[in-house]
């Protein structure tokens, strides 16, 4: 559990709802300056990926944006390229590891919606946002560096209106999907107010 | 060296092997009788195609069509190798001995429709997940997961 | 202030100087390898992105403290500590000005080399108790690569105590005189080489290896408990920087008063920056040419320093 | 769909009592992959006694997709087989309709294509020669080896206006002809790469650290080389004298005077040269191609967009950067090829990871994946 649990619980239930409104400018503010990713590439737009992170042309750096090769470091995971059938499993694990909050970007049309992949294949996942909750989309095959720039910045817009209460939370539990269906259940932990 | 002279080649080493022969598009053609196929292998290694360069197979209704490609670096030339394999429990002899390049490509073919190897040391799905039915290159899979594309050509 | 209590605030003290220096030197680490790869480094968070290293430690505060089903529980929480304190400790015998250096012991000198190398403790256990075969690889690489370069570092300092006469750090910078540095050249690179073994950054990473180990024996880690072997990282290149700038090329001895202590941070940046330059630069070495350096190169090396020194010193 | 490694084995030790193995799953989401590759590796110590490479973890069923699309459909799904070398899949599809097809491409055309084939070649090298260097550890070479991809990426954007799958080379020609000043712009680029390429070679090749990490790793004999079917950089560092450009010419090749650089000892660091070294010469190929490029039409004139070339089956192939590209396609007459597949160099380079990681460190198994430079999507296609 981290810290940011108890303190989150903490001022819910106490007196501190205004404490807690600056609480989570200062906090979203380091994490949305802060976002260390996963790049979880498999194909084409790993290529892509690759360029837009500290490289000589798209300084990713810049932002603070750095690549980890570790999950368990990271807090972005851009799923970059086609995931196969044989691979979600893997890409779910390596989800699973990745400490909260965590954000994913799905990046490429494969990843949107199995793009070009999407007809007569038998092996491809029409979509990451069939087992993981996607909170950017990248479309592009592949998408430019600057449009992988861009949506980390649009992902820093969307931290910026998280709250750190303990009911808006990124807390989403994942299931591998059954042998019958293909929608793996996607449930926030509570349905609550907006802080 | 081009084609017609590997074929005068073949047919001054091989005369057995002379009428299998054929050309098309530029390109000549070995097709043999599966039980054949190793010895037929064997003698165009020792006639100088050292390279076993693609192993796939082709699913021709009744029977499956086994294509390899052989290349010779010293001819430099490249020729097809052909057999048919029946539809029911198709198998043939791996070429494993003869060129270790045929371990991965066999277990692609083996995946991907089911043909299996006698003699293969690894014969196990390297494409798909070890628990995939079916193998879908042949023209009579079935998946309800693939959705057809629209026929607007 | 002594005993206990001294302990307490120089041990504190040492604690925040390292939070501190992390907090810079990772800045600079990423400007200046920036600077090699042709590109800009933080930016935009605060001025020249000085803001970016206080809002990832923030963020790392902030994030989940995962802790993996398998692991051994208690070993797992408390090996990033066992890391952190003996650097932390060892900053305390590093004279930072004429007459001052916290702890003013008298086996000051041994006191550095020994008690960092304790980390290696917290490493092995980190390793172990991951139940991660990454792991448990990057412990054991670890323990074994920093027990070897422990040997060439510690002669390399003995040449110097042999000139000083004394392991008294502040006793030895007392005794300092500026042709040292040239008699104790090849004792500084043996210094130089094994330092960077020891705060494992590249071309001896080998304990964490990303390209192989993906994070080496913190890779179950998360979050703060991470956080803190990063900044052990860089306080155990603070330290090294600052003992080696102090005892081999003379820190404070070359201007008097405060513009010493200036010219003592300069010389210790001018060392984090060559550790930087390397770390960008080489490649990393496998384990078998690691331990071939140490052995057959860095602890020769030292010994024939040692004979040097042993010449000099009777003619002194 | 498992994600479990096998049971560790009880091994007996040398003096007698059981030793277990620690076997270390690599992969499939590994930094030093390349991609999406697997290998089990059983260690004893850190000395690898056994591996097992498992691909399969980008199969998207190219060839099955292709077998319900038009000729001229199939090019785009051929950038993304080899995507860091777009072109080459292009080109060896686009060679093996032709050859179904009967068609006689213009000369401007097959000039353009040894332009853009060699570009790849040199954005293909330095991808692989960076991320191999970044595998041990050198992230600046990999930055500056980037950068100069980056130029060539430039370059093609400038000329079919994408960065990564081009779909550039067409049955029949090529999309669109040369901008105008884009060959200049070239040359430039080539004068500036040399001097690049000066540079890496001093600061990686030169460097005492990588040549005792990549010299006497993954040693492949010539004869093994060839029986395992490796082709491309992975025979030539191997001293095998194969290259299709210059021993199975195709194309306008023969009108150029380049050298093919071989390797001697057939370790990692050989390898890595050779492709050093190739991007010299595919500098001067393209030097020399811009200096005799013909004018005249780019593509065939009147040329159908639906082809339907009579039954039969053809094969043809092309030296990519990863060696001899091969693409087998059986027609029936129908304006759909009945099945096309794809001889993927990588696919072959690759099966040879178990035979040259045995008896190295883990440390090293990174160093032999790199120096095969395999591209999963060409190898699982």
């Amino acid at each position: 559990m981290a810290i940011v649990d108890r303190v989150g619980s903490a001022l819910e239930h106490g007196p501190g709802r205004v404490v807690l409104s600056s609480l989570d400018a200062l906090f979203d503010w380091a994490r949305s300056h802060s976002q260390w990713v996963m790049p979880m590439g498999t194909a084409c737009c790993a290529m892509e990926m690759i360029a837009s992170f500290p490289f000589t042309k798209f300084d990713s750096d810049r932002h603070g944006v750095i690549p980890q090769a570790d999950p368990r470091h990271a807090d972005v995971m851009v799923v970059a390229g086609t995931i196969t059938r044989k691979m979600q499993p893997a890409v779910i694990r390596l989800y699973e590891q990745m400490p909260d909050p965590k954000w994913v970007i799905a990046m490429g049309n494969c990843t949107v919606s199995g793009g070009i992949f999407y007809y007569d294949t038998y092996s491809v996942v029409r979509g990451v946002d069939e087992f993981l909750p996607v909170d950017v989309y990248i479309a592009g095959c592949p998408p430019r560096p600057e449009a992988v720039q861009d949506a980390l910045m649009q992902l820093r817009e969307k931290i910026r209106q998280e709250s750190i209460g303990p009911n808006t939370r990124h807390v989403r539990k994942l299931t591998l999907p059954g042998p019958g269906e293909s929608r793996a259940s996607v449930e926030p932990s509570e349905p609550g107010e907006v802080g | 060296m081009n084609i017609d002279e590997l074929r005068d080649h073949l047919c001054g080493q091989y005369p057995d092997l002379c009428p299998l022969f054929s050309i098309e598009f530029g390109d000549g053609t070995l097709q043999v009788e599966c039980r054949g196929l190793y010895d037929a292998a064997a003698d165009l290694k020792s006639l100088g195609f050292d390279m076993l360069g693609m192993v796939t197979a082709v699913d021709r209704g009744e029977h499956f069509e086994m294509v390899y490609r052989l290349t010779s670096r010293e001819m430099s030339v490249g020729m097809f190798l052909k057999c048919l394999v029946p539809r029911d429990k198709p198998h043939t002899r791996s070429l494993y001995d003869l060129w270790p390049a045929a371990l991965w490509q066999e277990r692609e073919v083996y995946d991907l429709f089911g043909i299996e190897f006698d003699g293969h040391p690894d014969l196990r799905r390297i494409m798909l997940p070890e628990d995939w039915v079916g193998h879908p290159l042949r023209k009579d899979y079935q998946d309800e997961r693939i959705i057809k594309r629209p026929d607007y050509i | 202030m002594s005993g206990f209590v001294g302990g307490l605030v120089w041990g504190l003290a040492g604690g925040m100087l390292i939070a501190l220096a992390t907090v810079f030197g990772v800045w600079w680490e990423r400007k200046v390898a920036g600077r090699i790869h042709m590109r800009i480094g933080p930016q935009t968070t605060g001025p020249a992105g000085l803001l970016q290293v206080p809002a990832d430690t923030l963020k790392m505060i902030l994030k989940e403290d995962i802790t993996p089903a398998q692991v051994d529980v208690r070993v797992f929480r408390l090996a990033p500590h066992i890391v952190f304190v003996p650097v932390a400790m060892s900053l305390t015998v590093i004279p930072f000005a004429s007459g001052f250096a916290p702890l003013n012991t008298s086996i000051g000198m041994l006191f550095f080399l020994a008690v960092p190398s304790l980390s290696v403790i917290g490493m092995l256990l980190a390793g172990w108790s991951s139940r991660n075969t990454y792991a448990t690889i990057g412990g054991l690489r670890a323990a074994a690569q920093m027990i070897s370069y422990e040997l060439p570092r510690t002669l390399s300092v003995l040449s110097v105590v042999v000139l000083a006469g004394s392991m008294r750090p502040l006793e030895v910078m007392e005794a300092w005189r500026p042709w040292w540095i040239l008699a104790n050249a090849i004792g500084f690179l043996v210094y130089f080489i094994s330092s960077i073994a020891e705060v494992n950054s590249i071309p001896f990473d080998l304990p964490q290896a990303e390209s192989e180990l993906v994070a080496g024996y913190f890779a179950d880690y998360s979050g703060i408990r991470w956080g803190i072997f990063m900044m052990t990282e860089y306080g155990a290149v603070v330290a090294a920087s600052l003992f080696g700038a102090a005892v081999f090329l003379g820190g404070w001895r070359w201007l008097p008063g405060a513009f010493g202590v200036v010219l003592f941070i300069a010389l210790t940046l001018l060392l984090i920056t060559a550790i930087i330059f390397v770390k960008w630069t080489f490649p990393r070495m496998r384990s078998d040419q690691l331990m071939t350096t140490a052995w057959k190169i860095l602890t020769p090396m030292a010994l024939v320093q040692l004979v040097i020194v042993g010449v000099i010193v009777p003619w002194m | 769909m498992s994600l479990q490694i096998e049971e560790q084995r009880q091994t007996e030790g040398p003096d007698g009592r059981p030793r277990q193995e620690l076997v270390v799953n690599v992969g499939p989401s590994h930094p030093s992959t390349h991609g999406v590759g697997r290998v089990v590796v059983h260690l004893d110590g850190e000395v690898i006694t056994k591996a097992d490479m498992i691909i399969g973890y980008l199969h998207r069923g190219i060839e099955k997709m292709c077998e319900n699309r038009t000729y001229l459909q199939v090019v785009p799904l051929t950038d993304r087989l080899d995507y860091v070398g777009s072109m080459y899949s292009n080109w060896a599809y686009c060679r093996a309709v032709e050859r179904l097809a009967a068609i006689r491409v213009p000369e401007r055309a097959e000039y353009i294509r040894v332009i853009v084939a060699e570009m790849q070649r040199i954005a293909s090298h330095m991808m692989s020669i960076g991320s191999a260097a970044a595998d041990t550890a050198a992230a600046t070479l990999f930055i500056y080896s980037f950068d100069e991809r980056e130029r060539i990426i430039e370059l093609f954007e400038e000329l079919c206006g994408a960065r990564l799958t081009y779909n550039y080379v067409r049955p029949g020609g090529v999309a669109f002809d040369l901008p105008e000043g884009w060959t200049d712009s070239v040359l430039e680029f080539t004068k500036a790469h040399r001097k690049a390429l000066d540079l890496m070679d001093r600061m990686y090749f030169g460097n005492v650290i990588a040549r005792g990490r990549l010299k006497g790793v993954a040693v492949l004999g010539r004869d093994d080389a060839v029986a395992w079917g490796a082709s491309g950089p992975v025979a030539r560092g191997s001293g095998v004298d194969w290259d299709l450009r210059k021993h199975d010419s195709y194309s306008v090749y023969p009108r150029f005077d380049f050298n093919v650089p071989i390797g001697e000892n057939g370790d990692a660091y050989d390898r890595a040269r050779t492709r050093l070294l190739e991007c010299y010469e595919s500098c001067s190929i393209i030097e020399q191609a811009i200096e005799q490029m013909p004018t005249g039409p780019h593509k065939v004139e009147g040329q159908p967009r639906l082809i339907m070339p009579r039954a039969g089956d053809a094969y043809d192939h092309i030296e990519s950067a990863r060696g001899s590209l091969g693409v087998y396609i059986v027609a029936d007459g129908s304006p759909r090829p009945y099945r096309v597949k794809f001889r993927s160099p990588a696919f072959c380079n690759l099966a040879l990871v178990p035979k040259l990681a045995v008896g190295h460190t883990l440390s090293d198994l990174v160093v032999v994946l790199g120096s095969l430079d395999p591209v999963f999507g060409e190898v699982d296609r």
